[in-house]
């Protein structure tokens, strides 16, 4: 069954008319994903891609019932309601592909979808994709290949580079999460981690991880603590990254006197997890640890 | 963004702290000027956004014009930490007491932001953050109810002020709680706040940073980037995400990661990137002839380096822009790594230019590495 | 506390609603003044706080200067619901295609502010929440985050706009709650809301009513009070709560609950109430006195009942409170229940004065109900 | 052990030092009340009544971790942050007596005590007594006596009133609430009536409802729906009231068509509660229905 989307999963495109909205609404038909309905306030009674599109979250649920997920396409200046609208539609899975959310705005959603029980993936993320059954999402859907490998990154065309290598070394991937490349994000890797521990399809994990912030060193707490049954891989970008520069995320920088790459390596492999040097070695350090497992 | 530190003063001001007085001078004359009209003992404060700017000297106590015109002058030439010192603050001098820490910031673990108080002042947050030597009190903020008075008391108590000092403290806190929330701030903080005599709270230094996702609704800022150099100045006003780094390949792909990671890669065979660039997601091919063009005014760049993975980026505009940009500019080795969505089309178009390509991201940095040294 | 209505549409107006043009006037001079600035056909508005003025009487259309001096001077004279007509709105005559409602106001069962609105307007909001025959839609509102657009897109579909209706409905209900909460309001209506063409919105009426316990930080209003008669006014200004009422024995007492029962104690005695008079907890024989002076300016009341159990409220207080009152000014029957702390002692003053006292509530209210046929 | 306040109760008094805050500690003292600690900012290192006085509820709570249940008698325009700090500090239940607090920052400290767990009782309400027990509250306790009838009243001096007239024909109560009179308050008579349904130590239960609002109408629709096993007795204040007066207490308004004595009267009537006209008949209806029952 994967994680977070699977076979079952009825998908809402919020900002489905507009420029991204509706190429990425294509291409996730395209790919198979159960599109039943798209959101923009005024445009309801149109379509897309053949799509019924309504101008209100609540319409498009009574219509469509069966819609658990959304994808939110809606500009940064609005994206934040179009949370709160799916949240208050009783949606539980929102995934905001919006980057540019100002993060006091970001906070105040988290919280709030915390409050209601809803999970949030992203902001400024490329979406989730269970291989061969559903995208939603951005990513290019070629590269990946059904399989038994979990990848969680903060970064997206990087989870690209990546699951592209394990691809192509035979490792199919049971579902890729993009948590989102902003300081403030709903699901972490912790999160996604426990999520992919449990999951009975898949057999183990590749973590992306990069400069800023400390959530990679909370997955080598959490390891530490908790331990991990599954063989793990992590790679961290950024190494030669400078201090107190914003690396093209908003979330990447090394500030306050933590955040490297360096830090954040050391706390991995202080837990036991494989930490590759560069994204070419994960599949032959996957397998390794695979090996050692067995 | 960085604010400019007498716009962060005002602002200050405006949300009801106490600052010391200040003027803004842009050469020695002004600086002069501004002396006589503050008098006594004065700090001249470089202006450029970089931390540690008192221990790079851009920090100096002056007592008399003729030091004022001497130490302005100096200054005013100066370089700190890679920026040039374009301006001057003279600054009324603060006899403190005591010297504290009060700044606001964002948690992200705790997904909330977070305000920092220290008993102890004019130390970079970030030695507060890690030194064992000085108590760091935090309170997080939730944000559906804001900084609470009881939240500020805690944290006057925590660094160990008493009676009036308290209450000035509790107020201070809640009025720049809001403006740290209501100019959607990264960080705002004051470092030093000096406590003076009869429990006065002075602002000795105000430092703001907006998030720039917020800008757009924040009008009233001057759009002030002191924290950039001339040419990631440019580029951010391009819409590229660009870093100076201090080596000689310059390198340049598609996604914030995959640059990263490239930039690691050139590393790790043992080379040295001259810069940071992300040409986005989806960038037709004007966006990298200019990518291009930009990265080869870095006068550092030697090599440059290309790693495209095409997958809603194609790969053909990849190629149309490379080769416009390099068709009449060609001076130094380029090296690229063009995969994914319409890569034949891309290579063909290479080819044709005479640019050679790479299948993978290592087999092109370790070749960008070794055109540098001439292999 | 209700705004004046030209106060409630100014506010409006400051919040980005459209408002027709309107001016305020005292006299009949100043209205036909009014009607030369604004020309045309305009609304007199009679300007009393009260429910329903429109059926009563209170607003009249007229085309001519004429018109406006006849129908002036008689508003002027009137009285509507009991009050007196001090002053008039001469406003713009706008020509509705369509009048709605939109409203906000609390809901105390979800404990939540609300906003309401209807594809009718004009009509008290009252039948509107009771009638059947128009759908009032209702959108509750997180305290934690306020009203969304799509609750108010979601509004503007139920009472049945379309197209540029709804997008105009969503930005002025944004724009109205922002203005009910920022002045804490209890209520706060446009009823009706013009429709008119090109889609344009105009709120042909404007009402407010602001808590009273949030006056205190709300000094930028004007404390207007048209919707209490003077006695009233000058009970609030001393402090109590006093509410004038029809029948003819006056009522106070320690405690609203307690006042409300005892009304009705001695309406089950087959009385009528004048007055509605709480002196609240532990009040001093001062207050007692100055309460009892109010209560026997109201020319109604022909006996006087005090109903007092004393838990902080002391009932010595209270007895030396009423025996001062009465002492130079005793012209009507006065019946005493107290009870509760220190009441021998209050007993004993009121036995030394000549004011006899009850142990029950309903003993007193039967006995002034007694005293009032001369029984 | 009765509802809400019983021999486990550990006050803590929030505004102690003020003039109604430290003459209710020394009558609740008094009583029996065990009161541990009160707060006043700048006030700590004092004491009142002989109980220490802490800056902040966090320093009362750790010098005094026995502390369940705090009384505010802070002044309005503080008294939500008041509540929102004990509620921070772990406190459960909350008894605001303060009036005069701004109905919207009451629906905002509401909100909160719900998303953190915490039972609000007010604002503007006497507090709660269990007689011979403890006093969490500012009740006159010499009208009340132990017994087993639960009171639930939004006014406090007809509850005072009414608990006189059973104490004197013979009925004790078992623990009496005032919800507060303002219209929006925490625990309402749904929540109140409940726990005294499930309480052991209550036999019968007595509502003192007034006009304003649809608070008894929404207690007549649980009654109608759930049934109530033990006896109750309602009396309604207010059949007098005109509409649209404003009546003492804040939330004793006739207004937008609803809140009347007698819609009231007839919604309980309706439900089977005995309706007294008069206070002075509540021991008499209440001794005929623990008789029809028994």
């Amino acid at each position: 069954m994967a994680i977070l989307i699977d076979a079952k999963t009825r998908v809402l495109v919020q900002g489905a008319t507009g420029r991204e909205g509706s190429t990425h609404t294509a291409s996730m038909l395209n790919y198979g994903t159960k599109i039943l309905a798209g959101v923009t306030p005024n445009r309801g009674g149109s379509t897309v891609s053949g799509v019924p599109i309504y101008d209100l979250v609540s319409e498009a649920v009574e219509s469509h019932p069966e819609i658990n997920t959304s994808i939110v396409f809606v500009p940064a200046s609005a994206a934040p309601e179009a949370v709160y609208e799916a949240i208050d539609a009783g949606i539980k899975l929102i995934i905001i592909v919006t980057e540019r959310i100002p993060i006091h705005d970001t906070i105040n959603l988290v919280a709030h979808a915390e409050r209601k029980g809803a999970k949030i993936i992203g902001p400024n993320c490329p979406g989730v994709i269970t291989p061969e059954v559903a995208k939603v999402g951005i990513m290019p859907a070629h590269l990946f290949k059904k399989g038994r490998v979990g990848i969680v990154s903060r970064s997206g065309t990087l989870t690209y580079e990546v699951a592209w290598a394990l691809t192509r070394s035979g490792f199919g991937q049971s579902t890729a999460v993009g948590i989102g490349g902003d300081p403030v994000v709903g699901l972490g890797f912790v999160d996604v981690v426990q999520m992919f521990e449990a999951d009975p399809e898949t057999d183990a994990i590749v973590v992306i991880g990069e400069i800023g912030g400390d959530a990679e060193e909370r997955l080598a707490a959490y390891i530490r603590r908790q331990g991990l049954a599954k063989p793990i891989v992590a790679y961290i970008a950024g190494r030669s990254a400078p201090k107190g520069k914003r690396m093209g995320h908003a979330g990447a920088i090394i500030s306050l006197g933590s955040g490297s790459a360096e830090e954040k390596r050391a706390a991995l492999i202080d837990a036991g997890v494989n930490v590759a040097e560069l994204p070419s070695q994960i599949p032959i350090l996957l397998k390794k640890a695979i090996q050692r497992r067995a | 963004m960085n604010l400019q530190e007498y716009e962060a003063l005002r602002l200050f001001a405006s949300a009801g702290a106490k600052v010391p007085k200040h003027i803004l001078v842009k050469d020695v004359e002004g600086a002069a000027e501004a002396y006589k009209a503050i008098g006594g003992t004065v700090a001249l404060k470089a202006q450029v956004a970089v931390a540690g700017r008192g221990k790079a000297g851009g920090i100096v106590k002056v007592s008399s014009e003729a030091e004022v015109r001497a130490q302005a002058e100096k200054l005013l030439k100066s370089e700190i930490k890679g920026l040039k010192v374009e301006s001057l603050l003279v600054e009324e001098w603060i006899n403190a007491e005591k010297e504290l820490y009060l700044g606001f910031t964002i948690d992200r673990s705790a997904k909330k932001a977070v305000a920092l108080a220290c008993g102890v002042g004019g130390i970079d947050l970030e030695d507060l953050v890690k030194s064992k030597d000085f108590t760091l009190v935090r309170e997080h903020i939730d944000p559906l109810k804001g900084l609470m008075r009881y939240q500020a008391y805690h944290l006057a108590k925590g660094i160990g002020l008493k009676g009036g000092a308290i209450i000035r403290f509790v107020d201070l806190s809640i009025k720049l709680y809001q403006l740290f929330k209501s100019l959607d701030c990264e960080l705002l903080e004051s470092n030093p706040l000096a406590l003076c005599k009869d429990d006065l709270l002075i602002a000795l230094d105000a430092r703001i940073i907006v998030d720039d996702n917020a800008l757009p609704r924040h009008s009233e800022l001057a759009q002030s980037s002191l924290d950039l150099n001339p040419l990631e100045r440019e580029a951010r006003k391009e819409g590229f995400s660009y870093v100076d780094l201090e080596g000689d390949i310059g390198v340049i792909g598609n996604g914030a990661g995959l640059v990263m990671a490239t930039l690691d890669t050139v590393t790790y065979y043992g080379g040295r990137p001259a810069c940071f660039l992300d040409v986005g997601g989806g960038a037709s091919s004007e966006t990298v002839e200019k990518a291009v063009r930009l990265a080869l005014r870095n006068q550092r760049v030697k090599v440059l380096l290309v790693n495209v993975l095409g997958g809603i980026t194609r790969c053909d505009e990849v190629a149309l822009g490379l080769v416009n940009a390099l068709q009449a500019n060609r001076t130094i080795p380029i090296v690229v790594r063009l995969v994914g969505v319409n890569e034949e089309a891309g290579r063909r178009l290479l080819r044709e230019a005479g640019i050679g390509y790479y299948e993978s991201m290592e087999e092109a940095a370790e070749a960008a590495v070794k055109a540098l040294r001439g292999d």
